[in-house]
This record gives C-alpha cells, sequence and structure tokens, in this order.
C-alpha cells in the first residue's frame, strides 16, 4: 500500500500533468494517514512480515517493518508531507508537471527500501531512488545543476554497481538475498570479506562520506530548494540505513577496526565538512556542507555499535531530517525573496522574513544540538555511549562539530540582524513555504521531547537484536 | 579451471576495465559506456555463477536479477544520455566542468 | 498534590506563553504586547508569592517530565531556587516595565519583547531545574534568548558584540556538557540533592571527580563572568539599557553564579567539595577577579562599561561567599546573589535613564546631572553607596557575612580583598557621585529631550527608584522574615543541617 | 509613660531630620529644620531612661537614652539651634545644604542615641558622607581638605568594619556592655583595640591626623567651625567611649601609647598656637579642639593602663566629651563676636600645607595608578589580539589550503583512488576478524 500508492500517483501524475500538484497533495496525504496506519498496526502487533505475491525468500519479494524501516516511513512521511506542500507554492506549471512524478516516484523508491528485507530488492529500489532523484537534480536546468546531476549519476551508478557486485558475491556464496537468512548462514569466508569491502564501499560512495563526498555539495547546492531537502534529508539516509542494516544485521563479523575506520572517516568528515561549510560564501553550499559533516557523526555510530550507539545515530538521522529540510527551505525561501543567497549580503532578513529566519535559527539550534532538540538527545546518547565505552575521543570530535556548527549557522544569523542601507528589489515568498520550514524547524526541536517514545518505537521487534554487540 | 571461473574471471576484468574507462576519460559518453560495461561485468558474473547447482538446472533467481538488472541499467542510461545532451547543450562540450 | 506537581510549569509557560503571543503581534500594537507583558508578569507574581508560601511551609513542588530513559526534565522548588525565582521574577516586572518606557516608539519591538520574555523563561528554567540536565538545557536556552538582544540595535558593534558572546558562551556550555555527561556516566544520577550526591562515588574516581568540577565551574564561570572568562561581559554592553540591566542583574550573570552554587552544594555537597580541595582554588579566583574587575573599571569612561566590570567584581562576591567553606559565608554568598542583582540594575536603569533623557554615556559628561535629574541620581548614589558597603544598606549585609565567613572559616586574606575591594569601589563611584552632585554642568547636554513635568517618562524613572528603595529595605530590614537574607538563613540550615 | 510612645519618640529622633530630608516634605512644613529638632528636644527634657529595641533592623539593634547620651544629645541639639539659626538665610536660598544639614543631623542624633555598635557604626557613616558633601556645597576652597576627610573617613571606616566583624565572629549581639566584653576576652584584643583607636582618631582628628582638621578650620565659615567642632569630633569621642572595653581591661603598655599620642597633641597644638599668634595676632580656634581631645586622650590612656582608675572618672568621661562641645561652641562663638566678622579667617590655604602635601601624594599616586590602569593592563590586551589575529591570519591561510584540497578532492582520478582504497582497507579490516 505504501509503496504502491505513490507509483500510482506518478503514473497519473504522468497521465495528467495539469493536475499533477493536487494529484501530488492527494497522494501525500494518503500516504501519510497509510503510513500512519501502518506504525499503528506495527506499534501494536511488533514487527510485521509481508511476502509479496505469497512467495517466500528465497524467491519471493518480502517485506518487512520493524522499528527502524517504520522510523524511516515515519520521517519520510513527515518530511514528504512538508515538502509537498512547499513545492506547491514552490514551482511553477511546467516545472510542476515534470517535479511530481518523480517526487512520487521517489517517495515509492524510498518506501520500499525501507521496507524491503533483501539486498537485491534494496539493490533496485536504490537504483530507481538513484535516478530519480537524479532528474529531480537536472530539473533546476542552468549548466551548474546539469553537470552536478550528471555526475551525481555517474557516482550512483558507480556505487550501486559494487553493491550489486556485492549482492552476487553474498548470493553465490549463500543462495539467498534475504538478510535475516543471510545473518543466520553468514559465516567468515573471503567471499563475505569481498562482498562486504564491495557494498560498503559503494554505499559510502553513495552516502557521500568524506572522503567521498565530492559529488554532494554541486547536487544539494544547485538542486531547487524543495529538492536539495529532499537529497540531504531522505536520499543520502537511504544508503546509511543500508549500511546500518547490513553491518549490525548481516555482517556482525565486522571487526572492531573496521568500525573504528569508518568512525574515523566520520570524524574527518565531522571536522572537514564543519570548516568547508564555515569557508562557504553562498548559503545552500554551506548547508551542503554541513550535510557531509552530519553524516559523519551518523558514521560515529559504528565504532559505538552498541545498543546506546545506533539509537543515537538514528536519532541524529531522524532530528537531521527534519532540521535540514527545514533549513534547505529557509535558504529556498531567502533566495526566492533576495535573489541571491550570498551569506555577507544577507541584510535585513530578520526583519522581513522572521518565520523564515526563525526556521533556519531553529533548525540551526538542532543541528548543533543544543537543548533542547532532536539533535540534543542524539548527541546526549552518543556522548554517553562514547564515555562509557572508553572511546572519549569521538565525544570530543561531537563537541568540535557542535562547535563548527555553532559557528557557521550563527555567521548567518548575525548577519541577518545587520541593517543594511543598499536597497535589493525583493519578491514576496508563498506564506505556505514559510509555514513548512517553520514547521519542520519546530518538528526537529520537538524531537527533543518525544525522546522516550522515539526510542521505544526503535525497539519494536528489536532490529539487531542478535547483532548488537 | 571450470569454465563457471573463466566467465566470472572475465566479468571481473570486464568490471575493472569499466572502472578504469570511467576514471580516465573526460568525455561524458565514455564514461557512460564505461559504466555500462561494468554492469555487463557483473551481470556477467552473476549469469555464471547460476550454474553453480548440483543437478544441471541451472538457478533461476539470477536470471531474474539480471533481467532486472539490465532493465534498471537501460533505464539509467537512457536517462545518463539525455543528461548528457543537455550538458553538451549548456556547456558546448560533452565534459564535466570540474575536470580541467 | 495534583496542582503543586504542576505549579513549577505553569510558572514558566507563563512567560513562554507571553512570548509566543507577542512574536507574531504587529509593531504597532503597543497596548496589546504591555499588557500582555505585565499581565504575564504580575501572574507569575502571583504564582510565585504563592509558591513562596507554600515553600517555607514545607510544601514540595516537583514536575517531572520524562526525557530520556533515566533522565527526566524536573522542576523542583526549593528554598535556593526560590530566592533565585523570587528575584528574576520581580525584577523582571521591573524591568518590563522600564523597558517599555525605553524603547517606545523604537523599531522591532515585538521581536525585542519576545526574546526578553523567553530570556526569563530561561531564567526561571534555570531557577528551577531539579537536576544537572535541566539546568543545562535552560542554561543553553538562555544563552540562545540573549543572543537577540544582545545585536538587538542591529549595528555592526552590535553584531561583533553578540559573536563574542556567543563564541564564549557556547563554549562554555559545551564544556558544560561534556563535564555533565561524564557525571552522569560516572554517578549515574544527576538530580540535584542537598548536600550533594557525589560522596558516595569510589575512591578512585576523584581525580575524575576534580576535572569534572574545573569543568563545570569554567562552563559556569563563563556566564559568572570569572577571569579570565569575563571578556564578552563588557562589549556586550552594546545592547540597549534594559537589556544589559537583565544580563548584569538578573539572567544571565546571575545564572552562572546560580549555577555555581548548584554544582558546589547539590552536585558536590560543600563538604566533599572541600574534601577534594576545589574551593580553595574557586575562591582565589574569585578574590582576583573581583580585585581585577574593581581595578579594570577604575578606569573605564564609558559608564555603562565601568559598571560592566563593576559588575565582574561584584557577581565574584557571590562565587566567593560559596567558596568560602562555612554558612556564614554561605549566607554571604546567597544573599549577595539578591543584592547586587537589585543594586546593579538600580545603577543600570539610572545609566539608561542618563543616556536617554540626557544622550550621556559618558563619566566625563556626567557633571551637574544631578541638579537636572535629581531622583535618577538620588537612586543612582543608593545604589553605588549599597554597592561600597556602605552601612545600613543591602551590600553591607553581603559584605558583612561574607568577612564573618571568612573569619570563621579561619580564611583572614579574604578580609583584606573585601577592604580592598570596597576602596576600589569607592574609587570608582564616588567620583561619579562628585560630578553629578557638585560638580557645575557644563554647557547643555548631549542630546536632551524633555519630557514635561517629571525630569524624565515616569516609566523610566518609577523602576529605578523602586530598586532603589529596595536597597535600602533590604539592608534596614536584613532581619524581617522573608528578607533574603533570612531566607539565605534558612538555605543554610538546609545545607550544613548536621 | 507607654511603651510605643517612649518607642516611636525614639525613633523620630533621627528620623525626623531624615524624612524631612525630602524636600518635597520640607516644603510643606515651615521652619523644617527646628520642627525636625522637636522630637530629640522632648526626648531630651522628658526624664526617663528611654530604650527601644528593633529586632527586624539590621541583625536586631536598638536605641537607647540613658543618662550620658541624654547630656550629649542635650549639648548637640543646643549645637544644632545655634548652627541652624545662623545659617537659616543661607539654608532657605540653598536647598542642597540644607538636605545635607539635615542628614549630618540625623547621622549625629542616631549615633548619640544608638545602643548598638552596629547602629553607631550606620549613623556615623551617613552623618560622615553627608558632613563631606555639607563640606563641599559650604564653599569650594575647602574641596580639597573635604576630600581628604571623605577619604579619611572610608579608611576609617573600613577598620571599624573590620573591628565588628571580629567581635561578631565571637559574639552577635552587639550592643556595647556585651561587645565590650567581648573584645576584652577576644584573643585579638591588641588588634581590635588599634583598629578601633586608629578610626576613631582618624574621625576625630588627632595628631598625627589632624591636618585634615586645621585646614578644614582655616577656610570654612564660622558656622561649620562649630559643626565640625562638634559633630565629627564629639561623636568620634563618644565612638572611643563606646567602643573601648574601658573598665574591663588594662593593658599599660597600650595605654602608654595613647598618653603618648595625648600628649603630643597637646605639645603640638601649643607649638602651633604659639607660632600662629607669632604671625597674626589671633586666636585659632581649632587649637582649642585639639587641646581638648589631647587632653581626652590622655585620660583616655590612662583609663586603658589600668581598668580601676577609669571605673572612677568613667563618667567624666562622658561629661567631658559633652562639655568639650559646649565649649568649643561658646570659643568660636566668642572669638567670632569679637572678630565682627563671619568670614572664614583664611581664605585660601598656605602653600606648604599638610593636606595639600598629602594630596599631592595621592594625586601622584593615582596618576601612577592610572597610567598602568590606561596604559599598561590594555597594552595587554593588545599584545594578546594581535597574538589571536596572528592566529587567525595562519588558521586563514590553511583554510585557504583547505579549498584547494577540496577541489583536488573533487577530481574523477582522485576520488575513485580513494574509493577503491577504502574498498581494499574495509576488505583488509574484515578479513582480519
Amino acid at each position: 500500500m505504501v509503496i504502491l500508492l505513490p507509483i500510482v500517483a506518478a503514473l497519473s501524475c504522468f497521465l495528467w500533468p495539469g493536475r499533477s500538484i493536487w494529484i501530488g497533495l492527494i497522494n501525500t496525504f494518503t500516504i501519510v494517514l497509510s503510513v500512519a496506519g501502518l506504525s499503528l498496526q506495527v506499534v501494536e502487533q511488533g514487527a510485521g512480515r509481508y511476502a509479496v505475491g505469497g512467495w517466500e525468500a528465497p524467491l519471493g519479494i518480502a517485506l518487512v517493518s520493524d522499528g527502524l524501516s517504520l522510523l524511516m516511513l515515519m520521517v519520510t512521511a513527515v518530511v514528504g508531507l512538508a515538502i509537498s506542500v512547499y513545492s506547491s507554492c514552490y514551482f511553477n506549471q511546467d516545472k510542476a508537471r515534470h517535479f511530481w512524478p518523480l517526487w512520487m516516484l521517489l517517495w515509492a523508491a524510498l518506501n520500499a527500501l525501507f521496507l524491503s528485507a533483501d539486498i537485491f530488492n534494496i539493490y533496485v529500489t536504490l537504483e530507481l531512488m538513484g535516478l530519480a532523484a537524479v532528474a529531480l537534480v537536472a530539473l533546476a536546468g542552468g549548466k551548474n545543476s546539469l553537470g552536478a546531476a550528471m555526475r551525481y549519476l555517474l557516482v550512483s551508478l558507480l556505487g550501486s554497481l559494487f553493491y550489486l557486485l556485492g549482492v552476487v558475491l553474498l548470493y553465490h556464496s549463500f543462495g539467498t538475498v534475504d538478510m535475516s537468512l543471510l545473518a543466520q548462514r553468514l559465516e567468515s569466508s573471503p567471499a563475505v570479506w569481498a562482498a562486504m569491502g564491495l557494498m560498503t564501499s559503494g554505499l559510502l560512495l553513495k552516502t557521500a562520506l568524506f572522503p567521498l563526498h565530492f559529488w554532494l555539495p554541486p547536487a544539494h547546492g544547485n538542486a531547487p530548494a524543495p529538492v536539495s531537502a529532499l537529497l540531504s534529508a531522505l536520499v543520502v539516509k537511504a544508503s546509511f540505513y543500508i549500511l546500518l542494516r547490513l553491518w549490525l544485521e548481516v555482517f556482525p563479523v565486522a571487526s572492531f577496526e573496521a568500525g573504528q575506520l569508518l568512525g574515523l572517516l566520520g570524524a574527518a568528515a565531522v571536522l572537514w565538512g564543519g570548516v568547508l561549510a564555515l569557508r562557504q560564501t553562498r548559503l545552500k553550499l554551506m548547508i551542503a556542507y554541513s550535510t557531509v559533516m552530519q553524516i559523519g557523526y551518523l558514521f560515529l555510530a559504528f565504532p559505538l555499535a552498541s545498543i546506546a550507539g545506533w539509537k543515537a545515530a538514528v536519532y541524529l538521522l531522524l532530528s537531521h531530517a527534519l532540521a535540514k529540510t527545514a533549513m534547505f527551505m529557509a535558504a529556498g525561501n531567502i533566495l526566492l525573496y533576495e535573489g541571491h543567497d550570498r551569506i555577507a549580503e544577507l541584510d535585513r532578513v530578520a526583519q522581513r522574513l522572521p518565520m523564515t529566519l526563525g526556521a533556519f535559527a531553529l533548525a540551526g539550534v538542532s543541528l548543533m544540538g543544543l537543548p533542547p532538540s532532536g539533535g540534543f538527545i542524539g548527541k546526549w546518547l552518543l556522548l554517553e555511549a562514547a564515555i562509557r565505552s572508553g572511546q572519549w575521543w569521538w565525544g570530543i570530535v561531537l563537541i568540535a562539530g557542535g562547535l563548527l556548527t555553532g559557528a557557521y549557522v550563527f555567521k548567518v544569523i548575525g548577519f541577518a540582524f545587520t541593517q543594511s542601507n543598499l536597497p535589493h528589489e525583493s519578491r514576496a515568498v508563498p506564506i505556505g513555504m514559510e509555514w513548512a520550514a517553520l514547521f519542520m524547524a519546530m518538528l526537529a526541536i520537538g524531537l527533543g521531547f518525544i525522546a522516550p517514545w522515539i526510542l521505544s518505537i526503535m525497539d519494536t521487534g528489536s532490529p539487531f537484536g542478535v547483532a548488537t554487540r | 579451471m571450470s569454465a563457471v571461473f573463466v566467465y566470472s574471471l572475465v566479468g571481473i576484468g570486464l568490471f575493472n576495465l569499466g572502472l578504469y574507462a570511467l576514471i580516465i576519460y573526460p568525455h561524458l559518453l565514455r564514461k557512460i559506456l564505461a559504466v555500462n560495461i561494468m554492469g555487463s561485468g557483473v551481470f556477467l558474473v552473476l549469469v555464471a555463477l547460476a550454474g553453480r547447482t548440483a543437478s544441471g538446472v541451472p538457478d533461476p533467481v539470477p536470471h531474474a536479477m539480471v533481467i532486472t538488472g539490465i532493465v534498471v541499467a537501460v533505464s539509467a542510461t537512457a536517462l545518463a544520455l539525455v543528461l548528457m545532451l543537455r550538458v553538451s547543450a549548456a556547456t558546448g562540450q560533452p565534459e564535466l566542468p570540474e575536470e580541467k | 498534590m495534583n496542582w503543586d506537581a504542576w505549579l513549577p510549569l505553569f510558572i514558566i509557560l507563563i512567560s513562554l506563553l507571553v512570548a509566543l503571543a507577542i512574536f507574531p503581534l504587529a509593531e504597532e500594537k503597543v497596548k496589546t504586547r504591555i499588557s500582555l507583558n505585565l499581565g504575564g508578569a504580575l501572574l507569575k507574581l502571583v504564582l510565585v508569592g504563592f509558591m513562596l508560601w507554600g515553600v517555607y511551609n514545607g510544601h514540595h513542588y516537583e514536575t517531572r517530565l520524562p526525557f530520556l530513559p533515566g533522565l527526566d526534565l524536573v522542576l523542583r522548588a526549593d528554598a535556593l531556587s526560590m530566592l533565585f525565582v523570587v528575584l528574576s521574577t520581580g525584577l523582571w516586572f521591573l524591568t518590563t516595565v522600564y523597558a517599555v518606557g525605553y524603547l517606545e516608539d523604537s523599531p522591532h519591538r515585538s521581536r525585542f519583547f519576545g526574546f526578553f520574555s523567553l530570556c526569563v523563561t530561561a531564567t526561571i528554567g534555570v531557577a528551577l531545574a531539579g537536576n544537572l540536565i535541566t539546568f543545562l538545557l535552560f542554561y543553553e536556552l538562555l544563552t540562545l534568548a540573549t543572543y537577540p538582544l544582545i545585536v538587538h540595535r542591529g549595528t555592526e558593534a552590535s553584531r561583533k558584540a553578540g559573536r563574542t558572546y556567543l563564541i564564549y558562551t557556547i563554549g562554555g556550555g559545551a564544556l558544560l556538557l561534556i563535564g555533565t555527561i561524564w557525571l552522569y556516566s560516572l554517578s549515574g544520577t544527576l538530580e540535584f540533592t542537598t548536600r550533594g550526591f557525589l560522596s558516595a562515588v569510589d575512591r578512585s574516581h576523584h581525580p575524575a571527580l576534580v576535572i569534572i568540577f574545573v569543568l563545570l565551574i569554567a562552563g559556569l564561570g563563563v556566564k559568572a563572568a570569572l577571569i579570565p572568562l569575563h571578556g564578552w561581559l563588557p562589549q556586550s554592553m552594546v545592547a540597549p539599557a534594559p537589556v544589559s540591566a537583565l544580563l548584569h542583574a538578573v539572567a544571565v550573570v546571575k545564572a552562572g553564579a546560580f549555577g555555581i552554587i548548584r554544582v558546589v552544594y547539590d552536585v558536590f555537597g560543600i563538604e566533599f567539595s572541600a574534601s577534594l580541595g576545589v574551593t580553595l582554588p574557586l575562591a582565589i579566583v574569585a578574590a582576583s577577579t573581583i580585585i581585577y574587575g574593581s581595578l579594570r573599571a577604575l578606569f573605564q569612561d564609558d559608564l555603562k562599561r565601568r559598571l560592566a566590570f563593576s559588575t565582574v567584581s561584584q557577581v565574584s562576591y557571590i562565587v566567593l561567599g560559596i567558596a568560602i567553606v562555612g554558612p556564614l559565608a554561605t549566607i554571604g554568598g546567597l544573599v549577595h546573589l539578591v543584592h547586587q542583582g537589585v543594586m546593579k540594575i538600580t545603577l543600570f536603569f539610572c545609566a539608561g535613564n542618563l543616556a536617554e533623557t540626557l544622550g550621556i554615556h559618558k563619566v566625563s559628561e556626567m557633571s551637574g546631572v544631578g541638579k537636572r535629574m535629581p531622583w535618577t541620581m538620588v537612586a543612582f548614589t543608593i545604589g553605588t553607596l549599597g554597592m561600597i558597603g556602605a552601612p545600613p544598606l543591602a551590600g553591607f549585609i553581603s559584605k558583612w557575612y561574607l568577612g564573618m565567613g571568612a573569619l570563621e572559616a579561619g580564611q583572614g586574606w579574604v578580609v583584606f580583598v573585601l577592604a580592598g575591594s570596597s576602596l576600589l569601589n569607592a574609587g570608582y563611584f564616588l567620583p561619579i557621585l562628585y560630578a553629578a552632585w557638585f560638580k557645575e554642568p557644563v554647557g547643555n547636554w548631549p542630546a536632551e529631550r524633555s519630557f514635561g513635568h517629571y525630569e524624565t517618562s515616569l516609566a523610566l524613572l518609577l523602576p529605578p527608584l523602586v530598586t532603589a528603595l529596595l536597597a535600602v529595605l533590604l539592608g534596614l530590614f536584613a532581619s524581617a522574615p522573608f528578607s533574603p537574607y533570612s531566607w539565605s538563613q534558612f538555605i543554610t540550615t538546609l545545607e550544613y543541617a548536621p | 509613660m507607654n511603651e510605643i510612645l517612649t518607642t516611636l519618640l525614639l525613633l523620630a529622633v533621627p528620623l525626623l531630620p531624615l524624612l524631612l530630608v525630602f524636600p518635597a516634605l520640607r516644603s510643606r512644613l515651615p521652619k523644617a529644620q527646628f520642627v525636625s529638632l522637636l522630637p530629640a528636644v522632648i526626648v531630651v527634657v522628658t526624664p526617663v531612661t528611654f530604650s527601644a529595641e528593633f529586632s527586624w533592623l539590621l541583625f536586631g539593634s536598638a536605641l537607647e537614652l540613658n543618662g550620658f547620651n541624654r547630656l550629649l544629645l542635650a549639648i548637640s541639639i543646643i549645637v544644632w539651634v545655634i548652627a541652624l539659626l545662623r545659617v537659616s538665610t543661607e539654608a532657605a536660598t540653598n536647598n542642597h545644604m540644607m538636605t545635607f544639614l539635615l542628614l549630618v543631623m540625623a547621622g549625629n542624633f542616631g549615633a548619640i542615641v544608638a545602643a548598638d555598635l552596629l547602629l553607631f557604626f550606620s549613623f556615623t557613616t551617613l552623618m560622615g558622607y553627608a558632613f563631606y558633601a555639607l563640606l563641599v556645597t559650604s564653599d569650594n576652597t575647602i574641596r580639597t581638605v573635604a576630600r581628604v576627610y571623605l577619604w579619611l573617613m572610608i579608611v576609617a571606616d573600613l577598620l571599624l568594619f573590620e573591628v565588628l566583624l571580629l567581635l561578631a565572629v565571637n559574639n552577635t549581639n552587639l550592643n556595647f556592655a556585651s561587645a565590650n566584653t567581648t573584645m576584652a576576652l577576644s584573643p585579638l584584643l591588641d588588634l581590635s583595640l588599634w583598629l578601633v583607636l586608629l578610626g576613631f582618631m582618624l574621625k576625630a582628628g588627632i595628631w598625627p591626623f589632624h591636618f585634615w582638621l586645621s585646614s578644614a578650620f582655616r577656610c570654612v565659615k564660622p558656622v561649620w567651625t562649630i559643626l565640625l567642632a562638634v559633630v565629627p569630633v564629639s561623636v568620634a569621642l563618644l565612638g572611643l567611649l563606646r567602643w573601648l572595653p574601658l573598665g574591663e581591661i588594662s593593658s599599660p603598655v597600650n595605654g602608654a601609647i595613647v598618653q603618648v599620642i595625648g600628649v603630643s597633641t597637646l605639645l603640638y597644638t601649643l607649638i602651633s598656637m604659639l607660632k600662629m599668634t607669632g604671625k597674626n595676632n589671633k586666636w585659632p580656634e581649632h587649637g582649642i579642639i585639639f587641646f581638648m581631645t589631647g587632653l581626652f586622650f590622655t585620660g583616655l590612656g590612662t583609663g586603658l593602663a589600668n581598668a580601676a582608675t577609669w571605673s572612677i572618672y568613667e563618667a567624666w568621661a562622658y561629661y567631658y566629651v559633652a562639655a568639650s562641645g559646649l565649649v568649643v561652641l561658646l570659643v568660636t562663638l566668642s572669638i567670632r563676636i569679637q572678630l565682627r566678622q563671619d568670614k572664614p579667617v583664611v581664605q585660601t590655604l598656605q602653600s606648604r600645607d599638610s593636606t595639600q602635601n598629602l594630596e599631592h601624594f595621592v594625586v601622584m599616586l593615582v596618576t601612577r595608578v592610572s597610567k598602568t590602569g590606561f596604559y599598561t593592563l590594555p597594552g595587554w590586551r593588545a599584545w594578546w589580539l594581535d597574538m589571536a589575529k596572528h592566529f587567525w591570519s595562519a588558521t586563514c591561510c590553511w583554510q585557504s589550503a583547505l579549498d584547494t584540497s577540496e577541489s583536488k578532492l573533487s577530481r574523477w582520478p582522485v576520488v575513485i583512488t580513494l574509493f577503491l582504497l577504502l574498498g581494499i582497507v574495509t576488505v583488509y579490516f574484515s578479513c582480519s576478524c
């Protein structure tokens, strides 16, 4: 249901491009409702498993919904809702005609990815998602964005091919692609190592972990605002999600050093991304680099892959998804309003677009991990895990990252407070866009107050119950 | 030195060839082709490994996978080509701007 | 009972709601905004008074909200927090009145008052926080809420000041966070408990505890403006006068000092921290801050900067009172928390009046101002004499108990610090008074505005007078029930009960 | 007479003047300054020992009017009446001056009727500040003197404050009797003794701290000379009587030193008087005061030296203080009448005046300190800032290096080699388990 709806929507958008906005919106709401229904079901009955068309693994396609995937679905739904509202105001008619079907397709791919239980299925959805995302990036036109899209496409193809090769090896050695079965049958062998290496590196490339982040800033920086919000909030997270599942569920054999390696890359990403974000002069690029940085945070979970560790990562993931959406939306508003997004000239925004700036600030708070916000909870959990497991150096990275984030967020806000005397023509910003941004930002903050609930959802169906060391 | 092994070796070879091309050539068409070659390498491996059943009957699942994969690859290539055309229209040369 | 359980939350929510209600308000809706502000402040005053009475009669107000597994958000009204709550609520009311008068027909008032209320929300939260994480939460909120107030003017200077402020405070917040988490991982709890919860921790962890103590104090010392972390305070003087009054007397600085009180008493426990041997260094830092601040204040010509440095030195009295282990010194520190607030806010109100009415910003411009604005200067005089510690004003009481506590704890050197500091206070305050009262005005004022019958608008005039009166009464009727002095005695009996 | 009334009256003695300080109130009453004297007068004439406890005041304070200070109060009332009569014309015009006069009066009366150290201390402080203000407003020639007086007074207050602390630590009850016993028993007896002595010597202008008084006398109008004589000096002497545990200790050494001071004061007075009469045949009235204080100190020394002797003429000490006030008053008046002029004796200070020397020294000190304050500290600060700037610029070039490396990172070959390396490393690591 959750998957089919958007596909239907996408097709119908193709068929009646004129009314695509309405179809899109209606579908959005229905999807949100169905996700809510599913989540109710899961929360009540625990993790569920559905065999599509009655075929069980290894042959058929199976869908699994446990706490983790449920959370991902939820955040996708929420972000999707906001983005639909936002972009219903953002795009003009002919852009919208292209945007909606692609966006629905993307949404379908995401839902499928989060639900699918076998790694090949994941490959397909990953590919689908990548293609949709590339198309969306290209939507902006203009040579920068086209180049970015091209590069993004090549990267994602490359990554997914590596992933596929890994899948092939795994299937070859164990005759199944179903995760849980794999987890049972898996034993350490050269093929497994190779597969693990291939898949991991492929996914890292798609997740744009430092030093493989080169494609992300241009792609996110040049896409239209809602699209960049989508990419940062969801698309990147999808591949991280797969990585998390693989490492914690399928490859429990992964060694301490490997975890340390990923953590190290994460730390490097945090610092690198932070500093470069600070160096940026354009708002959207800055936000894109901050995405690179936040991804680094997520990877700190691997060395600390105790329960708290991955939960913290997921929590950070959720709050970052919300906050980053809000941020890109705010950036989009500012861009629309001022006609440029050069940070040094963002004067008087505080006076003219209070809601947008408020959204930006709140999102920034969440990214900084200042209380009270979702970011704070995630950071707290991560820090706690770090200190508990005696690996305090990750904690230092976290704090440093927080300071860096504070630096670049307040750089923007500080400029936005000053009064400029140079006049600039400004276009009105639709109220819907402002509200969408503010709404997301508030959610990101509010995420700080419902931690027990979220954490309990994570536990439903206890993903990685076995895998957690 | 079974046939399976040979095939899969060839597949891996193709994969690496594609990778090499992807790195070396700035021209987008070549890059796209390179990716395709990599893809077919993977499929080759997949098909080759499908033969690995006790009874001579090959395992159907890999074939299904390959078909799916090919579909995906085709669509991807289509998109890539369109993009390439747009890029070359926009920038004048069919290369990525940052390559020089 | 249920009522008891929710009262603290209400008290915080009031000003939060006020803030949220004010933000979307249009600029010209002056009446609505003012009535919202004052209404909120009054309602809060009433509730706080009620709660004060309840706490005095041993009532137990506590709000618990689940926050993290094993960690709740706790808002508890104990004697100590009431001290701070009453201070900030009362002064908030006055400051609001003042700010209304100060900012009339200036731009962005909705934004200003919104953040203003938010700031007080955070302060009350800091006061009522029942465990370290809640404290941390509101502490950071305070940082964020005060930033827009500092940059309110929107000039380049104010942006720089805001940046400095953030660099200091967010850094401090990070230190505080590290300390808190480390503490949590060691002790497994963060609840503020009278006489501390750490004395049970295994002896092998004591070095770690010392480091944690340093981290926490450094994090809090930023806001409490202990040297060498005081740099942001004088710079943030570019903010409008009510803001500086709030920063210095009520919200930020006090939040830091209060946090230090909490950490020393309710986290580590005074005896335990003494046994760790961390109190003496703290006392030394505080003492040097006192002297250094006064010295710097001596050489400022900008009135507000002079006041700022005097704050730097005065707030350390509180820390000093805590760091000297002993009930009497504790009384001194706690009572100074209130007294300094009252006196300093008076001074800032007066400085604001001078700036608003006559455009005076420098001490050198103040000659003869006493004839032009007698009432303001009377208030100013009382405030300064109180700061110097002239009996029977409020400042005298705190100084008295600090000195006695020092002697009681056998740390005679503190007495000399106090004496030197009061000499310096006299050194940088009395010339102002002299110029204001006895010199002849030179020429006409930089930018004079006339307010008709009174020397300045009533909204500007009344708050300083009220606080000045308070400064006198607090000293004179120190022993009256519910006076800060007797209240701190009440607290001290709790903290030091055998 | 019932309790409440006495309490109210006693309170009114210092409080009424304090209230009338506000011009608004004052303007309502005719001849406010005399009205403010009323309660004091009433209290003096009613033959009851007044006493009132105020537990809520400060840390619990008390006012009292017994035989001794009744006399003092009476004297000072007379003095005030005369003073007010003489300044009434001036005061009518000069509002400030009247305010300060009333403040001083309040302080004076309060100090007299105070029954515990703390209250006494508070009132004397009030009196001191107010008196400074009074001097400054009265005429400008005395400004430097007044400033010196102010600073000496602040120092004195600090000393007394320390004494109070020392006493209060051992015994929080600070009414005179118990405080005296506490001091007598305290291990730091000598210290507190000398703190008290120094404090009040400064306040009373005893030799060698006489200079502010003498120069003040030279250049103020006679009205103020009356006040000078009575207000600070006699109150200071009273303070000595109140604070020192006389009759409870007998320490010959201290006593001897005090006596020496007293005697030397006398000698100084004689010499200076002779010198001045030699110069211009005018009778320098401040000589009287030094004479009085000198005598007083000698007596005090004897008292300190031996408790028994003190207990004999304790009563007389109070009478003496009172009388001294009276005598000074009479003498000044007589001189004024004899000279038939109401101008300061010396309009400007002589060149080699000790006050000026002190002032000069202080100024030098202040300039030196302020040099440090204005230049050195900011200098350090600037240095720090420079360091910070250097560091920042260093990081800046570092950051540009970052940018270049970032652009490197966005080239395909680099990326993909990194990518492969990463894959291999991962494989390697996963092999190792």
